[in-house]
Order: structure tokens, then C-alpha cells, then sequence
């Protein structure tokens, strides 16, 4: 991880102000992160607080839907609904090492700062939460969630008033208060360490889909679908495998309304690499270089940015892009409740839609394991809005 | 005129010198022009000439709306670096130092944008989110092209950083006095102050200090703590946008404001024994 | 399991019409329960679908609040968001291998219609849920997901509109199609053999407790704490401990807002026998026998009566009974969210609020379990109001 | 008179029996005393006299709007047993059955509640969530009081369910010829003639036939199957239901409705051969 470049993406495009900062928290995560004691917190909090193992789950009913094996790595039972606690207890803890009391995120769905807002009261840290204003109006339900948690969640209203003016903003504010103040990055986005960080953190997830599907199926899944803008739960389950060559990588994005400009997240059909946020991403920008805001309905993939390692995987071929767009999305939301009783977040039911979508490319035979990223309660509002008003 | 000859003289003078920061393009070209005009005819040293960027991410709430409606009325990296050309069509002769976030140059090429601003009549390049690691290309590509990449020194700066970062520096050292972003503080700490003699005590180069300076009694307080001269911008901004209708009229409040703060380069450097 | 006898509770009190299919169903569930391919397909849906073992979760913010050693067994990470589902993928198994294609049944917070309703899909059983409708209102996001799962909700506006005239109704229901529709009874009430069924399927929550505590403290826990109105999850979490005398079992039931009549939900403490929807039971009521419509804000806790096996360990004194108050409920779920981070549902938290209240009844070194059964998301809504207007 | 009487009597004149039943109090007592009055004047033989509960699980939605009006009203089990004792006052011989749900006796005790509606006057109790399972203690308090507790038949009954209660019942038999609970219903399906006379060949004993039944067409179709009579209950309601302000006002619709059940009754025994 010493320089934090996946081909050409990545880097640390940073204020001297927060350089030393990233130094240090590189520092510290390589002198805490592998230690035994670290690794014993780590897991117990994992295991009796998040709720570790996920269970891979056989879902039969979807499995015949697409025609061939589909399972379903349950990140959605996470305590909290989604992935994305795996990555903020990992940094709380940090947090702790380092001797910092507070710590600072942005969110777009909620999920990530609800995550940061319960692993800063269980490791007892303050926390405060940057969204954007029109993120806060579409995710009501998780800002009461953090408030009630005795987060402060602080409103956003430049640019677009979504996640990516809140990373912008939540930047700033670290610039005044790095020494005391951690900036637990939810993504694998952001300067080296960061995504380095993160996806470390979430890989656990590819190890267990390793040893399940191992117990299960005596081999290695043929493919891996994953959601995903900055990438965390994607490339937490394909890390483990990135070595594998016989295991296909799909990673799926906000398709939006459309792939006309401005009305689409997806950043690898319409986007080209650019800096944002610290670092080299494929990213939606004008012809200027001028980023451009990102459109899908799912919050959590509202960003104009594909993260650095990501970014690399796509442009080496390694992981192959697909998106979905916001209908089909809605629809992929039904399939799953229909067939399994589930409801995906808006966010994992790109990966579905995916699915829904692409029946060839699955053959019979094949074993895919989808990372069901979150559950959808925090969209049901939207869901329901949607199948009232079509 | 160049930094090193700009620098010289003002020390000739004894003078510290006052960079003003404007983003262009804010509210409209025109005004813009004029603003710079207006800031070099009663005070400006050198001219900081942002290019406006969508997400501004060193820049406080003021320059944040202003890269905004910078870009929402049309402006581009190129017609900026027309503008450059038009000051210096003008007559202008100050040094001009360009800043804008490293997408800009990325998008375009860095060398080519070197080249164009080069070509344009600007000296040197601010790109606040470019850091020492990451500097090689602007380094190696602005030597070719005769421009400066300016670096910036923060509070959180550790002494090997400050060494490794006056090491490759050139034409001048841009000190942010503050931990946080651009725009107009009360009172400046003891914190920029402190930091500016810790600089200077590596190294002879020009220091600007800036971030957060508005006012004379501010500026005379970097320039006596040893810095060659202070930088304030969204202090004039601020200024403009309770009028952006008709901006031009602003300009009296923006003379004397302009004046001030070199009054406190001045008096700043007069104060040192 | 012969007569469902608790003492002096429990018992058949159904018409004849439905006599016929209860004994059908007790013949079922003790010829398919036992067997290893119903235990097969029960242990894998409860594993991969439901997420199961849930977390024993040592809470050390809030064992210091109380002042001894409190482990939370972490129903809310459950599928659906409570231990409802055990029971609902049992009796769903329990309703193919009786060859029936239906399902019907009653839900107040909606946690158990949500359940029902997931079980369903995954079983592929229609399911129609009933529901009073100021339940309905008062539950509005569940009621929105019973429907996106394509369950059918059918509003009951007799009596109060709430969970006793919606089993009332749901009963009616039955008399007219049992001999092809299964009710899923979704708490330890009603009819033998439903509280021994459904004891039963939850009862994997304290073999899991008995496992799970004996390898982190090498002894049994001191106590366990449960909420609960039919007792379902109190009973899951007691059973395997019912013939350890040591262990000290503790039951919380609604307050409400007062223990004056038709302000509360507590029929240990105001209510007395009586036989209500097919079974003896404590349970509110007039002078004359009539039944007394229960009060609490935890729609889940709001029946007026307690299920015959929960009935008779407290008139044997072999488990204790307790209540919380409303205002004392709400302000424990504000506990439990600052110190763990956690938001449990208006029904957990009066367990959490017994504890609170009483930290007198803990010793030091004591080690309590505390069943943790739901998360809080369903309430989130009545939270925050109780909170902005209090 | 006792219902065995009663039967043998009709029996004698060759007419099946018809059983209204009324829950006590709704919308007031009085009412209720002249609706039993009216039935029983035009062609009741044998009054269902039901003592109101709060969750009727046995009733559809007529006689659970009936028991929350006359629950509303004040109505409680002791004062319905004073209305029972009304009726004899009144003259009234016709059988009593008492129909009311468990938690009612369970509550007072099942051997005084028996001890009391025996003193009021009734013969008999329907208790419907009472199956055999459950019946020790009501058989027992029921001889020692001396009143005949009925059971009831269902469709789904089996054969050896129906050994059973066959054997221990007395009285009569109430058979339910719908999977469902009390209601008028349009048509009376198949089921409930052909379960009359599967019943019929186990006992000789009456059996009544309920639910669902509310024209004379029904009530001769559940006799000439072989029923003793027919039993009509919600039908009733339905007509007063209509004007519960002034209620007195549709006994006449009610006077004409038994004397049709009644008609049908007689006429369902005069076609079997
Ligand atoms: C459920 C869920 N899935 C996926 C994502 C996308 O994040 P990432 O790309 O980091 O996996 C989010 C972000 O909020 C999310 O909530
Ligand atoms: C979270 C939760 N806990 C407890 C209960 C009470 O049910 P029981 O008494 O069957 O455990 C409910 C019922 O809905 C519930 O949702």
C-alpha cells in the first residue's frame, strides 16, 4: 500500500494542511491494524455487535428467476442495515488508537453515518455527520436515526445540497480540526490511505463468502456482482479474489434516468478519470474538468466518482462495469421481495436489476454470489412513492 | 516583471507585498478585469488569478459561491487564460500567479496548460490540492514550461515536510497561517504568526502569507512576523458580492480596502527592527 | 406436550369447527418437528435466511450504566428486525408439509405480519395478514412492506382496531377455510398446540444463550430478562432454562401510561385467569369476564393477555413479573441509542427500562441477559414525536 | 317446559322446531324482553337467549356489533340472568338456552353461573369455545345443576369426534352446517343438509341446525334433512339493526320473518316421507 496508485488512479491530491494527517493515520493503521490486540477488538465487535458471520443464502426462488445459482451474501443483517459498519467500527477503533475523541463523516444514504454515529458510541467517541441538504430531505429516517444516536448531523447546502458537496465540506472541516479530529472516510474513495483503509475493513466480507461458498459449493464462485460508486462493498467481497482469474468481477452503478448528462451516476460509461476528493478517479466532469453531479435514486450511489482500486479493476479489465437504470431498479426491488421476501436497498437492487437483466450471461451452471448489500427500509418511502405513482 | 525581480524591489522598497486573490470570472469577465485593475493601481503587488473550480475543497463558503456562479455565468479555463492575456494587454505588469485544483490542468494536460498560461504572461501556479508527493509532474513540466509551482506550509507541517518542501520550492512559499480553508477571520492567532518565524528560519525564500487576512492591522502583523507580504482574497470578495448587480460600484470600498492592506505591508515591514 | 396444560392455563377453548385442525396440527408438528429433514431445512433457513446464531453482545456502556455484567442477545439483527421469524419459517415449513398452499395470521407492531410474510415468499405459501387498523396507522412503514412482499393486509375495524380483534378476526377467518389455510399464530397464545409450537421454534434463542454464555463466562447467566405480552420471545430465551433454579428469569410487560384501568397492557399486575381467543390466561378484564382493551405505546405488547406457558411460570413464581411505564420505555430506547449505539424497538426497551429502574435488583458481579428482540425502526416515528413534543 | 318435552311435543305435531337466538340488551333491555316476546308469540319454540361477550370469536358481524351495543349499555351477565327470570315472570314456558362464551361462567364460577341460569329458568348453555376437550367441568356442574350443556357439530367434525360427543351430549345437538360463524348468508350450501344427515345416522338425539340460516326456505330445507329445527339469529338483528333509535318499530318485520322460519320448519318436517 505505499503509494496508494491502482495503475493511474489514486494518489493523495490533498491541502498540505491534512498531508501530515493522511502520514500519520497510515502510520497508525500499519502499527495497529495487525496486531492481535487490534484484530481481537476488531472481531469481537464484528462478531457480537455487528453481527458476523453474514449468512450466504442459497436463494432458491431467485436462483430459478435468473437460471442459474444465485447467492446472496446477507449484508444486509448487519447491524444497522448495511456494509458499511464493517469499515466505521474498523476506523472507530483506530480512532481510539490514535488517541483522537472525535470523529467526523459525510453521508448520503444515512447508512454510513448511521454506522459511524453507533460505532462512535460504542467505542464512545463523538461524532459528527456532514449531508447534504437534499440527502437529509430523501433519507429523513436515518438522520433521526444519528440524531437519536446524539450525533450532530450538520446540514450541507452548497452545490447540489448531496454527498459529494458534503465530502467537499466534510474536507474543509477536517482541515480545521485533523490533530483532535478523525475523518472516518465511509468509501473506498478519498487520498491514500483511505481506500486502502476501507477495503481492508470490508474484505472481511470476501473471506467469509470464501469459506461459505467453499463449504457449500466445494469451489470458488464462477462470478461476483457488487454494487457500488466508491466501491467499499464491491471490492470488500471481490478483494479475496482479485487473484482468482477464473472468478468474473461484475460491478454494477447508478444508471439513473437516463445516460444523458447530468441525469445519470455512471461514472464508467460516461465519466473519465479525473481528481476529486484527494485522488485520480474515473469521475463524471465536463470537457473542462469541471465535476459534474451525479443523478440516481439511490442515494448511496449518488457520486460522481468510482474510487481508486475500483477505477483500476474496470480499466484493467479485471472487474467488468454494468449499471441499471432508476425503473429498472424499482422493479428489481419487487422481484427480490416477490421471490425471496426481501427488500434490497435501492442501492444493492442495482446489483439485481443487473441480474434481472442479463439472464444470458449466466449460465445454468453457474455459481454467482451477489453482495446483498443492505436491506431497504431507509427506502421504502421512495419504493412505495414510485409503485403508487407508475 | 518576474517574482524573483517583484520581490527584490518591494525589498529595495522596503515594502511587504500584497497579493490579492480573485477568482475569475465573478460575477462576470468584465468586472473581473476591472476588479484586478482596480486592486494593481492601488496597492496589488502581484495577482493571484484563481481559475474558478467546481468543488473548491481549500476554499471557505465565499469563495466557494463565487467559484460557483463564476461557472453558472459560463466561465472556462480558457477564456481565463484569455483573461490573463487581456491584463496583461492592459498594461499590467505584475507578476500573476494562477490557482486552480489540479482537475483543471489534468483535464487539459499539464503541460499544455503550463504552456498556455506561460504563454498567457502568468508566472506561477497555485494548486492547493497538489502536495510534495504528488508534485513530481507539475514540478518536472513546470520547469519546462518557466512556471513556478507554488507550495503551501500549514500549521500541521512537520519539520522534515517543511525541509523536503523548501527543497523543491521556488519563486515563493504560500504559508497558511490557519488549520482551515480560505475566507475572512476575525483575528488572526498567534498560530500564523509562530508559524511564519518557523519558516523563515529554514530557509531565505519569499513567504506570502495567507488565509484568512482582511486587514491592515493583519497584514502588517505577517509581514512584521517576517513574511515578504500577505495574501487576502475572499476579504475583497465579500466586498463585491453585496452588489453583484452592479458590482463596479463596490470598487471605491474595494480601493481602500486595497490600500489598507498595503498600508500594513508597509508598515509591517517598518515595524521590524 | 399432551394436554397444553400450564397450571391452570392453557387448554382448547375453540369451536368445534377448528377442533378438528388443531388436532391435525398437533399430529403434524409431532411428526414432522423431529424429524432430520424438517430440523434440516428449519436449521438452513434459520442460518442463511434468517441469520442465525444471532450475537451475545457483552454491552459494556450499559453494564456500567446498570452496574453489573449485561449481554444482549441480539434478536434485532434477525431478519426483519426481530426474533417474529423464527417462529414464521417453522410454522411456514410446518404449513407445506401439511400440505396446505395458505397462510393467515394477525400482527400488531407488524413485526409478526412482516415475518409471516417473508416465510411465505421463501416458502411459496400465499399470505394474507389481519391487522386492526390502528395498528395499521399506527405501524404505517410495515404495513407498506407486508404489502411490497405482496401479502395481502386485510384491516380489522372491529373493537378498538387492535391486535385483540384482529386475532379475534383472524380466528372468525379460520372457521371458514382451515382445511386449506394454516393461521400462523405469531406469539406462545391461543390454542394448544399453538404455545407449544411456537415456544418451541423460538426456543433456539436460548440454546443459543445457554451455548453462547457458557463459553464466554463458563457458567450459566444469573438472570435473564425478557419483554413480552404473548411471550414468545420470552419463552424462546427462557426454555432451555425453565429446570435451572439458579438462573433467575425476569418477565416486563407494558404499563402503559398508568396502571389504571384501560391505560395499561399489564395483566400480571391488574389483570386476572380468564379464557380469551382459545386458551386460559391472564388476562384484563372486567368484574364480569368481559375482556379490557390494553394500553401501550409498544403496539407488539399491546394484548390483553399473557400466554398460558408465560402465565403459569409467574403464578408459580418460577419467573418474576415486571413492567415499565411509556415515558419510562421512551427514555430507555434514549439509553440504549447513547451508550450502545443501538435503537431497540418500544418493545426491548421496557426490559431495557426494567433494568434501568431497578438496578438495585443487580448485583455487581451478576451476569444478565437481557433478550434484546427487536430493533427500533418500526417506532422510529413514535420516538422521535414522543421526544419533540416531551 | 324442558326441551326434551318440547321435542317430544313437536315431534307429536309433526313440526320441526324453530330457535331464535338473541343476545340480551342490545340496544336496551326492554327491547330485548318484547323482541323475545314477539318471537315467541309468533312461532319460537325455544328461546337462544345469549348473555353477551366482549370477543364473540364465534360470531360473525352482526352479533359483534350486537355485543358491543348491548356491552356499551351496560349489559353484564348478572342482569341478563335477571331477564331470564323476567321472561318466566312474564309466563313465558318456552325451553331456555343459554348461550354466552367461556370466560362468562369461567369468571363467576361455572358451577354458580350454572346454579344461577338453572334458578332464572333456562334448560340448557351453549358455551361454543367450549369443545368436548374442555367440557369436564361443565358436564359435571352441568348435571349437578341440572342444566344440559350442547355441543355442537361442525363440517369438519370427524367421525370419531363425533362418537365422542355424541356419547356424552344430552339435550340436543347443535349441528354448524358452514365452515364459519354466525351471519345470514344467501344460500345454504349442500354441506350443511348432507352433515345433518350424517349426523342423523349416528344419534337419534334432536339436532339443530344453525348459522346461516334466515328464510323459510332454509328452515324447511335443514328439516326435511332430518334436523329436529332450525335455529335463526342474526336475521333477527338484521331487521331491528336498521332502526336501533326506535326498535319497537320493526317488530313486525321480525313478527313476520318467524312466522316464516316457523312455517318453514313446519312445512320441512310435512315433506319428509
Ligand atoms: C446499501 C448500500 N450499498 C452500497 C452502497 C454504495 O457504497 P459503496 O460503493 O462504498 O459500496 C451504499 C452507500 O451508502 C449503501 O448504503
Ligand atoms: C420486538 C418485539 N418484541 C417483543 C414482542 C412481543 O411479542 P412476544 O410477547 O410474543 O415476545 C413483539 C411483538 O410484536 C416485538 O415485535
Amino acid at each position: 500500500m505505499k503509494n496508494g496508485k491502482f495503475g493511474k488512479y489514486g494518489g493523495q491530491y490533498v491541502n498540505e494542511v491534512l498531508m501530515p494527517i493522511l502520514i500519520e493515520l497510515e502510520a497508525a493503521f500499519e502499527k495497529h491494524y495487525k496486531t492481535p490486540e487490534f484484530q481481537d477488538k476488531l472481531n469481537t465487535l464484528l462478531r457480537d455487535y455487528a453481527g458476523r458471520p453474514t449468512p450466504l443464502y442459497h436463494a432458491k426462488n431467485f436462483s430459478k428467476l435468473i437460471g442459474c445459482k444465485v447467492y446472496l451474501k446477507r449484508e444486509d443483517l448487519v447491524c444497522g442495515g448495511s456494509h458499511k459498519l464493517n469499515n466505521a467500527l474498523g476506523q472507530a477503533l483506530l480512532t481510539k488508537e490514535m488517541g483522537k475523541k472525535r470523529m467526523i463523516t459525510e453521508t448520503a444514504a444515512g447508512q454510513h453515518g448511521l454506522a459511524t454515529a453507533m460505532a462512535g458510541n460504542v467505542c464512545g467517541l463523538e461524532t459528527e455527520v456532514f449531508m447534504g441538504v437534499k440527502d437529509i430531505k430523501r433519507q429523513a429516517s436515518n438522520v433521526k436515526r444519528i440524531k437519536l444516536l446524539g450525533a450532530k448531523v450538520t446540514p450541507v447546502d452548497i452545490g447540489m445540497g448531496v454527498l459529494k458537496d458534503a465530502v467537499s465540506d466534510t474536507l474543509r472541516k477536517w482541515t480545521t480540526c485533523s490533530q483532535t479530529t478523525h475523518y472516518l472516510m465511509g468509501s473506498t474513495v478519498g487520498p491514500h490511505p483511505y481506500p486502502e483503509i476501507v477495503a481492508t475493513f470490508q474484505s472481511v466480507i470476501g473471506k467469509e463468502i470464501k469459506k461459505q461458498i467453499v463449504k457449500k459449493e466445494d469451489k470458488l464462485p464462477d462470478t461476483i456482482v457488487a454494487c457500488g460508486s466508491g466501491g467499499s462493498n464491491a471490492l470488500g467481497a471481490f478483494r479475496p479474489f482479485i487473484k482468482e482469474k477464473d472468478v468474473r468481477l461484475i460491478f454494477v452503478e447508478g444508471g439513473g434516468e437516463s445516460l444523458e448528462a447530468d441525469n445519470s451516476a455512471a461514472a464508467f460509461k460516461i465519466g473519465k478519470p479525473g481528481v476529486l476528493h484527494g485522488a485520480v478517479m474515473q469521475v463524471l466532469q465536463d470537457e473542462n474538468g469541471q465535476i459534474k453531479p451525479s443523478r440516481t435514486r439511490a442515494a448511496g450511489l449518488n457520486y460522481p466518482g468510482r474510487g481508486p482500486e475500483i477505477s483500476g479493476l474496470v480499466d484493467s479489465r479485471r472487474a467488468k462495469s454494468g449499471s441499471a437504470f432508476d425503473n429498472e431498479v424499482f422493479e428489481a426491488v419487487k422481484v427480490m421481495a416477490r421471490t425471496e421476501g426481501l427488500i434490497p436497498a435501492l442501492e444493492t437492487a442495482h446489483a439485481i436489476a443487473y441480474m434481472v437483466n442479463n439472464k444470458d450471461e449466466f449460465d445454468k451452471n453457474e455459481v454467482v454470489v451477489l453482495n446483498y448489500s443492505g436491506r431497504g427500509d431507509k427506502d421504502l418511502e421512495t419504493i412505495m412513492r414510485y409503485f403508487n405513482e407508475s | 516583471m518576474n517574482l524573483e525581480n517583484k520581490f527584490r524591489e518591494l525589498q529595495n522598497k522596503g515594502e511587504g507585498a500584497h497579493m490579492p486573490h480573485v477568482y475569475y470570472g465573478d460575477p462576470h469577465e468584465e468586472f473581473s478585469l476591472k476588479l484586478l485593475e482596480t486592486l494593481v493601481e492601488n496597492g496589488a503587488d502581484i495577482i493571484e488569478f484563481g481559475i474558478p473550480f467546481s468543488d473548491p475543497t481549500a476554499d471557505g463558503p465565499t469563495f466557494q459561491a463565487v467559484c460557483e456562479r463564476a461557472l453558472e455565468n459560463g466561465m472556462t479555463p480558457s477564456r481565463c487564460i484569455e483573461g490573463i492575456k487581456k491584463l496583461r494587454t492592459k498594461g499590467i505588469d505584475n507578476p500573476i500567479v494562477v490557482t486552480t485544483y489540479y482537475n483543471i490542468p489534468y483535464v487539459m494536460g499539464v503541460r499544455k496548460f503550463l504552456d498556455k498560461i506561460k504563454q498567457a504572461g502568468a508566472q506561477a501556479i497555485i494548486v492547493p490540492n497538489v502536495p510534495v508527493e504528488e508534485a513530481d509532474v507539475l514540478l518536472a513540466e513546470g520547469k519546462k514550461s518557466g512556471i513556478h509551482p507554488i507550495f503551501q506550509i500549514a500549521p500541521t507541517t512537520t519539520e522534515e515536510r517543511l525541509k523536503k518542501i523548501t527543497d523543491i520550492a521556488s519563486g515563493f512559499l504560500y504559508v497558511i497561517g490557519v488549520e482551515g480553508v480560505t475566507g475572512v477571520r476575525e483575528s488572526l492567532g498567534d498560530s500564523t504568526l509562530k508559524l511564519v518565524q518557523r519558516v523563515r528560519k529554514h530557509t531565505d525564500m519569499p513567504l506570502m502569507a495567507g488565509f484568512g487576512i482582511s486587514t491592515k492591522k493583519q497584514a502588517a502583523a505577517v509581514v512584521l512576523a517576517g513574511a515578504n507580504g500577505a495574501i487576502a482574497g475572499s476579504a475583497y470578495a465579500r466586498i463585491y458580492e453585496k452588489n453583484l448587480k452592479n458590482p463596479e460600484t463596490t470598487l471605491p470600498e474595494i480601493t481602500k480596502l486595497v490600500e489598507q492592506i498595503k498600508q500594513g505591508c508597509i508598515e509591517g515591514y517598518k515595524q521590524r527592527k
